[in-house]
């Protein structure tokens, strides 16, 4: 049964295209990765996605969601239970790890400004409840987001500062995650550790989508393996076929 | 000529090189190779000074050149043929050459046009576009640019940033052809590549780099034939 | 009359894109807006003043040093309060600026008075009939430099060494200075021109309206940021041809809707232009970077 | 009952959920003594407020306490603009201008009573401030700057050439004195003491908007977008409603010290409201620390109640405030009582 389907996905960059005729489709609960070159794309896609870049072409549907998500606007997005991490780390950087992932469940709560001036019972209710849910969600990398709550994120040491941001996505109560580079500039014990934590998270009934470059993290953690060069799917599959592809061997090696 | 020894670089606290040595010699193409954020634009950024070193050094022709600002760098004789091409958009093709030719504007004895000339024999298709603006011109075309931009400089070697990067396959192997006329030249080159295979048939020696961290150094030839230079890139079987 | 009306737009647009240039250099090379530049207008003419009236110097001499001591003037402003804030976020960059304007503008006021000043000049040649039109020589004047200042920096831009190496920096810092340029004293000499070109609007201002105050710069600078935006900021060519434009939109509503509101007119061209079409009217959408979407 | 649970991370089959949990844990029930506690020293804070009247007999340094208050008020509605959300207004003046005129001139020409141009005030205040937030969807930094120059600028011209509605540079002059009918006590605020009340009543109401503010999800939105606008947009944040509401936040407060201004003076012109006037709030929270509200109240002593000591340097006053803008931001960005911000750009 499909969670995510994505239907021809076109993306152009002044005449260069960034993503030509994306297909995929997800299953509920599965964990896939997103492989290729420097430049191939899969950036491009997760940002088409959370509607930060307007498709050119192509559809997204989401189950139990009935019209396209890319016609959404950006913050209605997170609602419908897609939610992401950047490859570049940009978390909040002056506000608490608690402030950044409180930010995380913003859509869902509710509370205007009326209600924070007369200190309505709704939107206190509401906060609470939030920030309960969010000393839950830490707790998922154990002590290491909690101890270190009230710090503000620049603080953070670069591995936290990766599960900061995968935590103030779960906040969002997402159904589709999507995990840019996770392991970038982490240490193999880490990211070792980040895959028992992914692996956590998925059997909890978060969809993963995970775009890596490390290929021992990718053979560790997903089961489902898509590649892409100039933007196209070269091949879907395990990790043994997508690894001795020839077409993905020449999209990293080059040709001979 | 160009020498990196034990070079360590840090992104505020995050260690992007680290103990990284690497030699260019004259008339040699050197390939750095690794696969996506192994570190090697960082390399390519620290050669030029663009990234400060946190310990190690960089010489070139035998004087210490980390520390120094990039201008200055590249006044000592060293071109860079950067990521992405980054050609001027607005400037026309003739002036993004002039700009190459910047730092030999006060030169009484550096002849812009006979330079020019010397470039348009190698890319004869530049000298139909002289009057274009840069942003014009194809992927490859740009790329040829911007090879030619670090050639007006007489450059005494010269650094190259991915330059298959974004170009189709065919335009790709022309690419790697012109470097290998440039090197005829007498040209010493340093290229960062992606493309392992096009830019070890070209190259003389080779480093692969992983993690920031230099983790095989040989011949073109050998590394070519490596079974363990595709792991670092495709991870185990 | 209309006509006689005309060419007073004309001139004033023409001082407008005078300063203009300097905002839309600046901006084209840092992507920073040079709050200051409206001071160094006013300084200029300032400087030229005082040293007609205290040292009784003739007026191209004391133009001449006017003009050099608020171009230096305007590459202290750069020094002080833009280069320790390269890494700074812009927010920060803003304050800084902003807060240089004011330290100027009250410096001027402590020094030179408050009130206005008398800026007599007297070239002594009659008025000029073209047909049924006078026009008065001041203000031919005024429009043949600011055209000659215009087509030299045009040249320069075009055709020098430097004028390149300016437009390199503005379009690619990082290139630039890959290609071995000092991408600081181009910074340095673009604040340079951009000050010398506000200085002598300043001066040509003072020339137009015989009368200076401390208080000329601000008005002045904000509505020739306006003719820069409205041209498309960081576009040479754009801040002429907004300079001349405003020029004339501010003259024909100030003569056919109300006088009184004269500078609104500005004001609100700049916010419109800022809102619907932040590129500018020759802008190619690049420069409206940071004006995003959504 | 319904506390958070790791099993419920997608939220179940529902695309939205609510979270009921009315259980708190004990981190929860330790900040709300926390809170609690505060509580009193709080009280006692206002308590001396209250008592200075009565230990300060000039009745010029009263004077220069209550500006002190006013600008407590206006600088506090604007930090919630350039602190809270990030963006820069140098027209903060044009919302001043807005309370002062509006409760003038429904004073003089209409009779209305004062406590009923309060909130009419705020209310023209606000939709003028969803006006000018309407560019900051797509402005930001400088050229948000520039707009909301052009803006307080449009305003002072209008509010000097509006003869029939402003009188122009000539103001409106003897707005009646506010006063309270109660049954049969009658209170007309004419004296120092009882306009000092008066402005520590709206100082107190200003400030507890702000924390409230602060300390709400929208508190927590505006500083989202502060920090990083495009994630905060993924975050599930409209950029558009939280700006614009914040600047018509922002403008309320502006407007409801021109209420009392406007009272205070008992006249008011457009020179009070000049692009000088924006500048100077704006150091205010600069100086104190963007965004820290006890920093903005500092601030405001410092910047007005100095001046005021070394009344003969007060040519110098201008000056002393360009050039501190500029030393502030190159040595001490974060401001006196703010945290040490994060600058450093880390690409990789």
């Amino acid at each position: 049964m499909w969670l995510l389907s994505v239907r021809s996905l076109t993306k152009y960059f002044g005449g260069l295209s960034a993503l030509k005729n994306f297909d995929l489709e997800v299953e509920t609960g599965e964990i896939v990765g997103i492989i290729g070159p420097n430049g191939s794309g899969k950036t491009t896609f997760f940002n088409v996605l959370t509607g930060m870049y307007q498709a050119d072409s192509g559809e997204v549907f989401l189950r139990d969601v009935k019209e396209n998500i890319l016609t959404k606007r950006t913050h209605h997005i997170i609602t419908l239970g897609i939610s992401r991490t950047f490859q570049n780390q940009r978390p909040f950087n002056n506000l608490s790890v608690l402030e950044n992932l409180m930010v995380g469940g913003h859509c869902r709560t509710k509370g205007g400004i009326m209600s924070a001036l007369l200190k309505l019972p709704g939107a206190r209710r509401d906060r609470v409840w939030l920030k309960d849910w969010a000393h839950e969600v830490m707790s998922i990398f154990g002590d290491r987001l909690l101890s270190m709550k009230n710090n503000p994120a620049w603080n953070l040491s670069y591995a936290n500062r990766r599960r900061l941001e995968i935590a103030r996505a779960l906040v969002s109560k997402p159904r589709v995650l999507l995990l840019d580079e996770p392991t970038a500039g982490m240490n193999p014990a880490e990211s070792l550790q980040l895959v028992q934590n992914i692996q956590e998270i998925n059997q909890r009934g978060v969809t993963v989508i995970v775009i890596e470059h490390d290929m021992n993290f990718i053979k560790r953690l997903c089961q489902r393996i898509v590649a892409l060069d100039y933007g196209e799917k070269i091949i879907e599959g395990t990790y043994s076929e997508v690894r001795n592809h020839p077409k993905v061997i020449e999209a990293y090696l080059g040709q001979d | 000529m160009l020498k990196m020894t034990h070079v360590t670089t840090h992104y505020g606290p995050i260690r992007a090189l680290n103990d990284v040595t690497i030699e260019v010699a004259e008339n040699e193409i050197v390939c750095l190779l690794g696969g996506n954020a192994s570190g090697k634009s960082t390399t390519m950024k620290t050669i030029l000074g663009i990234v400060k070193t946190t310990s190690g050094q960089v010489e070139f022709m035998g004087k210490r050149i980390d520390g120094l600002p990039t201008y200055t760098i590249v006044r000592r004789g060293i071109s860079p043929v950067p990521e992405a091409r980054r050609i001027f958009a607005r400037l026309s093709v003739k002036e993004n050459l002039e700009m190459g030719a910047f730092i030999h504007r006060r030169d009484p004895g550096y002849d812009i046009e006979a330079e020019m000339e010397e470039v348009f024999k190698l890319f004869p298709q530049l000298r139909e576009r002289l009057q274009q603006d840069g942003i014009t011109l194809s992927g490859g075309e740009q790329q040829m640019l911007a090879i030619s931009r670090a050639l007006m400089a007489k450059p005494r070697m010269i650094v190259m940033d991915e330059p298959s990067m974004g170009l189709s396959p065919k335009l790709v192997g022309e690419v790697f052809e012109i470097i290998q006329k440039v090197s005829k030249i007498g040209i010493p080159i340093f290229v960062v590549e992606q493309n392992l295979k096009k830019a070890l048939s070209i190259a003389d020696r080779g480093y692969i780099l992983n993690k920031g961290q230099i983790v095989m150094e040989d011949s073109a030839k050998n590394l070519l034939q490596n079974e363990n230079v595709i792991k670092t890139y495709l991870g185990e079987e | 009359m209309f006509w006689q009306q005309f060419i007073t737009w004309i001139n004033l647009g023409a001082m407008y894109a005078l300063l203009a240039i300097g905002y839309t250099m600046v901006y084209g090379i840092i992507k920073l807006i040079n709050f200051a530049h409206g001071e160094i207008f006013m300084c200029g003419a300032f400087f030229t003043w005082w040293f007609m009236t205290a040292a009784s110097l003739p007026l191209p001499l004391s133009a001449l040093i006017g003009i050099l001591f608020a171009t230096l003037l305007g590459v202290g402003v750069e020094r002080i309060a833009y280069r320790p804030l390269r890494n700074a976020p812009r927010f920060a960059v803003v304050i800084s600026v902003l807060g240089m304007s004011i330290f100027l503008q009250n410096m001027a006021r402590i020094i030179w008075g408050a009130e206005s000043q008398v800026f007599d000049v007297d070239f002594g040649i009659s008025p000029i009939f073209i047909g049924s039109v006078i026009v008065p020589f001041k203000k031919i004047f005024i429009l043949l430099t600011s055209l000659v200042l215009m087509i030299a920096l045009a040249l320069f831009i075009k055709k020098t060494y430097l004028g390149k190496a300016m437009r390199a920096t503005s379009a690619d810092r990082e290139a630039a200075e890959m290609m071995g340029i000092n991408v600081n004293s181009v910074i340095t000499l673009t604040f340079a021109i951009g000050s010398a070109m506000g200085a002598i609007a300043g001066i040509l201002y003072a020339i137009n309206y015989n009368s200076i105050d401390p208080y000329m710069g601000f008005n002045a600078g904000m509505k020739a940021f306006a003719a820069a935006v409205l041209g498309g900021i960081g576009n040479i060519y754009g801040a002429m041809f907004g300079g001349i434009l405003l020029g004339i939109f501010e003259g024909v509503g100030a003569a056919y809707i109300s006088s009184m509101y004269r500078d609104a007119f500005a004001f609100a061209v700049l916010i419109l232009v800022l809102i619907f079409r932040p590129q500018g009217l020759l802008g190619e959408g690049k420069s409206g970077e940071q004006a995003k979407a959504r | 009952m319904n506390k958070p649970r790791l099993d419920d991370l997608t939220g179940g089959s529902q695309i939205t959920t609510q979270g009921p949990g009315l259980q708190k844990s004990p981190l929860v029930r330790m900040t709300e003594v926390f809170a609690l506690s505060r509580w009193y020293t709080k009280l006692i804070i206002i308590f001396a407020c209250l008592l200075i009247p009565f230990i300060v007999h000039s009745n010029y340094a009263m004077r220069v306490i209550i500006y002190i208050c006013l600008y407590i008020v206006l600088a506090l509605g604007l930090n919630v603009v350039m602190g809270f959300t990030g963006l820069l207004n140098i027209g903060h003046a044009a919302f001043y201008a807005t309370g002062a005129y509006t409760s003038a001139i429904l004073m003089t020409s209409y009779g209305i009573p004062f406590w009923l141009t309060v909130p009419i005030g705020m209310v023209v205040g606000f939709t003028f401030g969803l006006a000018i937030g309407f560019p900051t969807l797509r402005l930001r930094d400088d050229y948000l700057a520039m707009v909301t120059l052009g803006f307080g600028q449009i305003v002072y011209i209008v509010a000097n050439n509006w003869m029939s509605l402003t009188r122009g540079p000539r103001g409106i002059p003897s707005i009646p004195p506010p006063c309270i009918n109660f049954f049969r006590w009658h209170i007309v605020i004419d004296s120092y003491r009882a306009y000092y009340y008066l402005i520590l009543l709206f100082v107190l109401l200003t400030v507890y908007a702000c924390i409230r503010a602060r300390d709400s999800r929208v508190g927590l939105a505006w500083m989202a977008i502060r920090e990083d606008e495009d994630v905060a947009a993924v975050m599930g944040i409209n950029l558009g409603f939280y700006k614009t509401l914040s600047f018509a936040f922002s403008a309320a407060l502006g407007a409801l010290a021109g209420s009392f201004f406007a009272v205070f003076q008992t006249f008011v012109s457009p020179n009070s409201f000049t692009i000088l006037e924006s500048v100077i709030i704006i150091t205010i929270p600069i100086l104190g620390g963007l965004g820290s509200i006890p920093g903005t109240i500092i601030g405001a002593i410092i910047m007005i109640g100095v001046p005021e000591i070394f009344r003969a340097a007060s040519e110098y006053r201008m000056v002393a405030v360009g050039a501190f803008m500029v030393l502030m931001m190159i040595f001490k960005p974060e401001g006196l009582l703010g945290k040490k911000l994060y600058q450093q750009v880390y690409k990789v």
